[in-house]
């Protein structure tokens, strides 16, 4: 019966594409259309899966020995849901955004196949289909990427890219090679049934490797790097697939296969992810302050936000070990909750920040202002995604992080050391996470979207086509309702959570409805309820603001205040980079900024300045410090083999030869 | 902590305050003991400008009547305007005038505000206060005593 | 949840709403008196607020929404702050709606609301004013949960009701360093996010110096007469809220009478008419800091804080 | 006195032994330091005073006193002559490491002196035992204000504060040490000081300065 529903992602993909794009009469809504209906119905099997009983397929003759398999529980579901959910905003904003960028037909035909690959990688029932439906999405999601690639800094980042995703694929591979060897079975289903047999020595590696290799796809520290570079350079609707969608796809792995099939482990498991989680947290949140594009500020606040939902997902492994399986449940929930509404607003955004790119041409923030006038939709977009991220009160991201805290400062604290320490400390860094978050946020916002244009280009700006906005307006539901009524959530999250009694998932979660409550801890919030009494609030100051309007002359526009002079130029306001100047002075240690400021004097005396030019470079210390030898040591290597090739066609032949007598003889 | 004692041994010293003068104009607002300044040195020798900070200083202490000099035109209520009013001072006068809000005062503060003083037909002088913007409020002498602007605020703030 | 606790909700709302501008003249008379001048009188904030509520309002060309609406988000969530944290009575109908946490969001979310109204009137003192308030605020955040966790600990809760009953019910905690350490560390970060001295001086004339006015200087009339009054009511509640965290003395219970309610009233205006006079006279011996030194204030009020939540876990809760 | 008053005394003790080291590290004018270290030491002498009173321990009280004098009175004293007349010798003018960044060093310190300090508490959780992560915190931020600081006299401090902390967790683990045993280690805190403030009068009339940096010079 699922047959025809489940095996219809791919092929459809597969055959519409490029008739498409060949007949090319509005490939892009194709395209588009086709993304969106995947994405229909990838939420559609993912709620049925959740509400329902799970669904398997089997298409023995797809892959030779094994075949592949597909097994979709209510864990994998809600992962297909959110990212069918992602793909139909996406796909039907896409359709105005290929108009305008006049996309060729390679990405038309790829952007569906990405949502496919995506789709799969959740639904994988076996260790084989999950690494094909992996590189599926990496590959694809790479040609994206280089689908502006006349660019050379699209170029750089498609080959980082490249270089990182098929880096940690190795360790993935190998991790799971090593669970499937270990697990006697190549399904996930058979691994789980005989994982208890599995000594610790197999299960730290299988952990360890599989926390880099999907770390490096979630964006985290310290093989974070390839996401700051490879999302802002993909077209915008790409961007969101991949900020919104695919690095969710880094935390599936982690929970699938640490949480579900290897937890509960030793205490350090839990550790080393809040760890990882901090350190990605706070550094993304830092950069993202200090950036002055939008998109990689946009692509620096991932990294944060899936820095924290490590972070949670760390302490729920750590508590549950330290036997705290309720409160183990919240800091669960808080990570399912961030990662949906992290979803829902960071679509949102990178759909907003594209929609400006098309208009203005311009993702530098010091070059952007004054669009709240000339594009007042997307503003509104953007200013509920910003809300979202910031992680304030009626934002999407509050609720879940409100989860975070209280599973954090509830923790028991007189059973081991270890807990006691980790806790205020992780509080310390989500807290700095969020001021900083919330400073990148206003920077965005404001600077970005308020006050006046600092270019023709931002002057000149028009509002987004009606389809845009359509997918935009879709996202923007969804932040609405993450920020104001998580309670329709709380069921799939109830189901998601049965799934992994490991880490504490079958004890009682937060029961999550008008007001939310916390079991075992005294702690309540209600989003929606606190929204409404500020909306009253906020009626009440403007009603006090009225009294005494009897003896006011009216209202008058008057141009702004000037010091005294006529007018102000748009070029005296505060830049992204000035307003940023502060925090960066004070993280100065960590960030590193490489400035210069040149003061030309004139000629005459060496008190008349004639010209003062400041440059700061932004560079990431992780990359500059990390990677840079790497890279070096890499290539003064191939320079070694570079010998090797004479360019004689006989020569080569020769070495395959050898090679081939040298496998033969070792597989002997 | 030896504020405390020098604190304890200055005690007050503010000066005692003179009972009111009559109302020189109603207050605009209807709000009596309310008053923000905005200052502007039009082109003024300085005299004035020593004189208004005496006055807000703890011997005199205009703020005891209601009366604050502020940082914005925004805020403010009455702009006081010293020294005859320069070619490149009078359009940055205009503009800080519109900037108040109604309703407004202007204050015109020492001899040369209000009648062009020792620089009457100066080269650089367009002319007194009053022959920019309309004067509501005149506070002769050269440099007019703190007793006496504070008597001309008061009469400003009825307070 | 009686009417009479509803009443006492309503009455901490209109008491913030008069009493704030009163707190602030309170404090600007004990400064006065202090340097040796008369000073304006208690009343002088009311009467600029009622002058100013009969000025001209002024919209500054090129200004947009947010700018028109922030006054009054950041009143409102004064305001809200005021309904939800236990100043008279601890039964607060709003109680279980918003936690500690919920609060600090609240307080943050009128601060995003000016810092983006400085910004958006697009001049050159109101993005630095934004610059810095969001840089302090930035920095402030971690020191405020973690304080809030140290509260949090003896009550085994951050819902404001259960955190002031636990100290009202057993104040021998109070002199346990881990409450006197989260005392101090929650004094700093309340004086920065209000912008008191030394981290910024709210009588300045120099906008160089500014932080908070700097954001303002566009606003006139009733806009500006709103701006003054949240900015007096967040000292005021969050005075308030301090006092009753760590003094909890006299607070009406969940379901108070008449009586209760009456003398939770006197008691709370007796503590906040306390603590800001402490709060002007400690003013008057310091100067503002360097910009640039106000983060190691902060970094030394976020040590308390850690140390608060350690000496809490370690010394305050019995090991057992 | 009882129970309830015993413990919170000596945690108040603890704590504000704590948070003296604390203001040590934050502030950088040297009066305002070496009050710091007076504070400390009336913080210090509180524990064996408390603890011989709890216990009815004549011998102990009398070591509380002679801490008291010594480490109140007499050190602090000496130091404050030592600060010097020179305004430049008055603050830590550049430590090595910023304030900001040795705060949250600091920070670091103490949350590991909980940390290790764990089984010894767990060894019996007593009140004096659970006081004594605070006395051993002070101790590693003594040696981390000796690493940091460049005045000789900063580094004085260090030196008092590390001996405060080991006393402090001395009375605080074995309830009190003979009083012969404390004379001896505050004679030797005495010297030390007295042999610090004839280097820093030498450091002054040889370099101008006692910024230790410039000890270097005398390297071969």
């Amino acid at each position: 019966m699922t047959t025809t529903i489940d095996a219809s992602p791919a092929a459809p993909a597969l055959g519409e594409g490029p008739r498409a794009a060949r007949r090319s009469i509005d490939g892009p809504a194709l395209s588009g259309g086709l993304t969106a209906i995947l994405g229909a119905i990838g939420l559609a099997l993912g709620l049925s899966v959740i509400f329902g009983e799970p669904r398997q397929l089997r298409i023995g003759w797809l892959l030779p020995l094994v075949g592949v398999r597909l097994d979709l529980d209510p864990l994998g579901g809600v992962f297909v849901a959110a990212t069918g959910a992602v793909a139909i905003a996406v796909g039907i904003y896409a359709v105005g955004y290929a108009r305008r960028e006049h996309w060729a037909r390679f990405p038309l035909v790829t952007l569906p196949l990405f949502v496919a690959g995506m789709l799969l990688v959740p639904a994988a029932g076996s260790v084989t289909t999950f690494l094909l439906a992996w590189e599926l999405m990496a590959a694809t999601s790479l040609i994206l990427v280089l689908s502006e690639h006349r660019r050379k800094e699209v170029r750089c980042a498609g080959v980082f890219y490249a270089v990182m995703t098929q880096l940690g694929f190795v360790f993935i591979l190998i991790a799971l090679v090593v669970l499937s060897a270990a697990g006697g079975g190549d399904a996930f289903t058979t691994i789980e049934a005989n994982v208890d047999n599995l000594t610790q020595g197999p299960r730290n590696a299988i952990f360890l490797l599989t926390v880099l290799g999907f770390g490096s796809k979630a964006g985290l520290l310290p093989l974070h790097a390839w996401l700051p570079k490879a999302h802002p350079e993909a077209p915008s609707p790409v961007s969101a697939l991949m900020s919104a969608a695919m690095v969710n796809m880094g935390i599936y792995g982690i929970i699938r296969i640490d949480l579900q099939l290897l937890a509960p482990g030793p205490h350090w498991w839990g550790l080393t992810l809040m760890i990882f989680g901090a350190v990605s947290a706070v550094f993304g949140v830092l950069q993202a302050s200090v950036a002055t594009d939008l998109k990689q500020l946009l692509a620096y606040s991932t990294t944060e936000n899936m820095g924290l939902i490590t972070l949670a997902l760390g302490a729920a492994t750590l508590l549950t070990s330290s036997g705290a399986p309720t409160v183990a449940a919240i800091a669960l929930t808080a990570a399912l909750l961030h990662l949906l509404s992290h979803a829902a607003f960071k679509t949102l955004g990178f759909l907003a920040a594209g929609s400006v790119l098309a208009a203005t041409g311009l993702r530098d923030l010091d070059k952007l202002g004054g669009l709240a006038r000339r594009m007042p939709v997307t503003t509104v977009m953007f200013g509920i995604a910003a809300l979202g991220a910031s992680g304030l009160p009626l934002g999407a991201g509050f609720v879940s992080e409100w989860l975070l805290l209280q599973s954090l400062i509830h923790a028991p604290h007189d059973s081991i050391t270890l807990v006691a320490l980790a806790m205020p400390l992780s509080v310390g860094a989500v807290a700095l996470t969020t001021g900083l978050g919330i400073a990148a946020m206003v920077k965005a916002f404001g600077v970005g979207f308020l006050a006046r244009p600092r270019s023709a280009a931002a002057e000149a700006a028009r509002e987004a086509p009606k389809s845009m906005l359509a997918g935009m307006t879709l996202a923007a539901a969804a932040c609405v309702v993450f920020a104001i009524a998580p309670v329709l959530l709380s069921p799939t999250l109830q189901r998601v959570l049965a799934v992994l009694p490991r880490v504490g998932g079958d004890s009682a979660g937060p029961q999550i409805e008008t007001i939310l409550r916390l079991p075992g801890v005294a702690g309540s919030i209600s989003p929606g309820l606190l929204a409404a009494a500020l909306v009253i609030a906020i009626l009440l100051a403007l009603a006090l603001a009225r009294w005494g309007r009897r003896h006011r002359p009216p209202v008058a526009v008057t141009p702004l205040w000037a010091s005294g002079a006529d007018s102000l130029s748009p070029r005296m306001q505060y830049t992204a980079t000035s307003f940023a100047e502060p925090l960066q002075r004070v993280f100065d240690d960590i960030l590193r900024p490489d400035t210069n400021v040149e003061v030309t004097h004139f000629a005459e005396s060496q008190y008349l300045v004639e010209r003062v030019s400041y440059r700061t470079l932004m560079a990431d210390p992780v990359e500059q410090r990390f990677y840079t030898p790497v890279v070096q040591a890499v290539t003064s290597w191939a320079q070694l083999v570079r010998r090797a090739h004479t360019g004689s066609v006989h020569l080569y032949l020769a070495y395959g030869a050898a090679g081939l007598l040298i496998v033969l003889l070792v597989a002997r | 902590m030896s504020w405390i004692g020098k604190i304890g041994r200055v005690g007050r010293i503010v000066e005692p305050a003179p009972d009111a003068p009559e109302a020189a104009i109603v207050p605009p607002t209807g709000v009596t003991g309310s008053l923000q300044l905005r200052h502007v040195d039009c082109g003024s020798c300085n005299g004035c400008e020593l004189e208004i900070t005496s006055a807000f200083s703890p011997v005199y202490d205009a703020e005891r009547f209601g009366a604050r000099l502020v940082a914005s035109p925004r805020h403010a209520d009455a702009l006081l305007a010293t020294g005859v009013v320069t070619h490149n001072m009078r359009q940055p006068l205009l503009n800080t005038l519109k900037a108040i809000p109604e309703p407004r005062i202007v204050i015109a503060v020492g001899d040369c505000a209000v009648n062009g003083g020792v620089f009457t037909k100066g080269y650089g002088v367009v002319g007194t206060v009053g022959d920019v913007v309309p004067v509501d409020v005149e506070i002769p002498g050269c440099p007019p005593t703190p007793q006496q602007i504070i008597t001309a605020l008061r009469s400003v703030t009825g307070r | 949840m009686s009417a009479l606790a509803v009443a006492a909700a309503a009455l901490q709302v209109v008491g913030v709403l008069a009493g704030a501008p009163l707190v602030v003249g309170g404090m600007r008379q004990v400064r006065a008196r202090l340097e040796g001048r008369a000073g304006g009188g208690i009343g002088q904030p009311w009467r600029d607020l009622r002058k100013q509520l009969r000025k001209q309002q002024i919209t500054p060309r090129g200004t947009t929404v947010v700018f028109a609406l922030a006054p009054a988000v950041v009143a409102g969530s004064s305001l809200l702050i005021a309904a939800i944290v236990p100043i008279i009575a601890l039964g607060s109908p709003l109680d279980s709606v918003a936690d500690l946490f919920g609060v600090v969001g609240l307080l943050f979310l009128g601060t995003v609301a000016l810092t983006l109204a400085g910004i958006d009137t697009g001049t050159a003192f109101g993005g630095m004013g934004s610059s810095r308030e969001i840089t302090i605020a930035a920095l402030v955040e971690p020191t405020i949960l973690l304080a809030i966790f140290a509260l949090s600990v003896p009550g085994q809760s951050a819902n404001l009701a259960a955190i002031v009953s636990a100290t009202a019910n057993n104040p021998e905690q109070l002199v346990s360093p881990g409450s006197l350490l989260a005392f101090v560390a929650l004094a700093i970060v309340i004086i920065a996010e209000t912008g008191r001295l030394p981290v910024d001086n709210p009588s300045t004339h120099l906008e160089l110096t500014m932080i908070h006015e700097a954001m303002v200087l566009e606003y006139a009339g009733p806009k500006l007469a709103l701006v003054e009054w949240a900015s007096s009511m967040r000292l005021t509640v969050l005075l308030a809220l301090v006092a009753n965290l760590f003094f909890p003395w006299g607070i009406a219970g969940a379901d108070p009478s008449l009586l209760a309610v009456l003398i939770g009233l006197a008691s709370i205006a007796v503590k906040v008419v306390v603590l800001a006079g402490l709060l002007a006279a400690g003013e008057v011996f310091i100067a503002k800091l360097r910009l640039f030194r106000v983060p190691e204030l902060l970094a030394g009020s976020f040590l308390l804080a850690l140390l608060a939540v350690t000496a809490s876990y370690f010394l305050g809760t019995p090991t057992s | 006195m009882n129970q309830a008053t015993y413990t919170g005394v000596l945690d108040l003790a603890a704590g504000a032994f704590l948070l003296a080291a604390v203001l040590i590290v934050w502030r950088r004018e040297l009066r305002a330091i070496v009050r710091m270290l007076a504070a400390q030491g009336v913080a210090l002498a509180t524990i064996p005073l408390t603890v011989g009173m709890y216990q009815k321990d004549a011998a102990l009280v009398v070591v509380g006193v002679v801490v008291l004098l010594l480490r109140a009175v007499v050190l602090p004293l000496l130091l404050a002559r030592a600060v010097g007349t020179e305004d430049h010798e008055r603050r830590e003018s550049t430590p090595l490491v910023n304030t900001t960044a040795s705060l949250l060093i600091t920070a670091g310190l103490t949350v590991l002196a909980y940390a290790v300090t764990r089984p010894i508490i767990d060894l019996d959780p007593s009140p004096a035992t659970r006081a004594v992560p605070a006395a051993f915190a002070v101790i590693l931020i003594a040696v981390f204000v000796m690493v940091s600081r460049r005045r000789a006299l900063s580094q004085a401090v260090g030196f008092m504060m590390l001996d405060n902390g080991i006393a402090a967790t001395a009375f605080l683990i074995t309830s009190g040490v003979p009083l012969i045993v404390e004379l001896g280690a505050s004679l030797d805190v005495l010297f030390a000081v007295l042999v610090l403030g004839l280097l820093t009068g030498h450091m002054r009339r040889t370099f101008g300065g006692t910024d230790l940096d410039q000890l270097r010079e005398l390297r071969d």
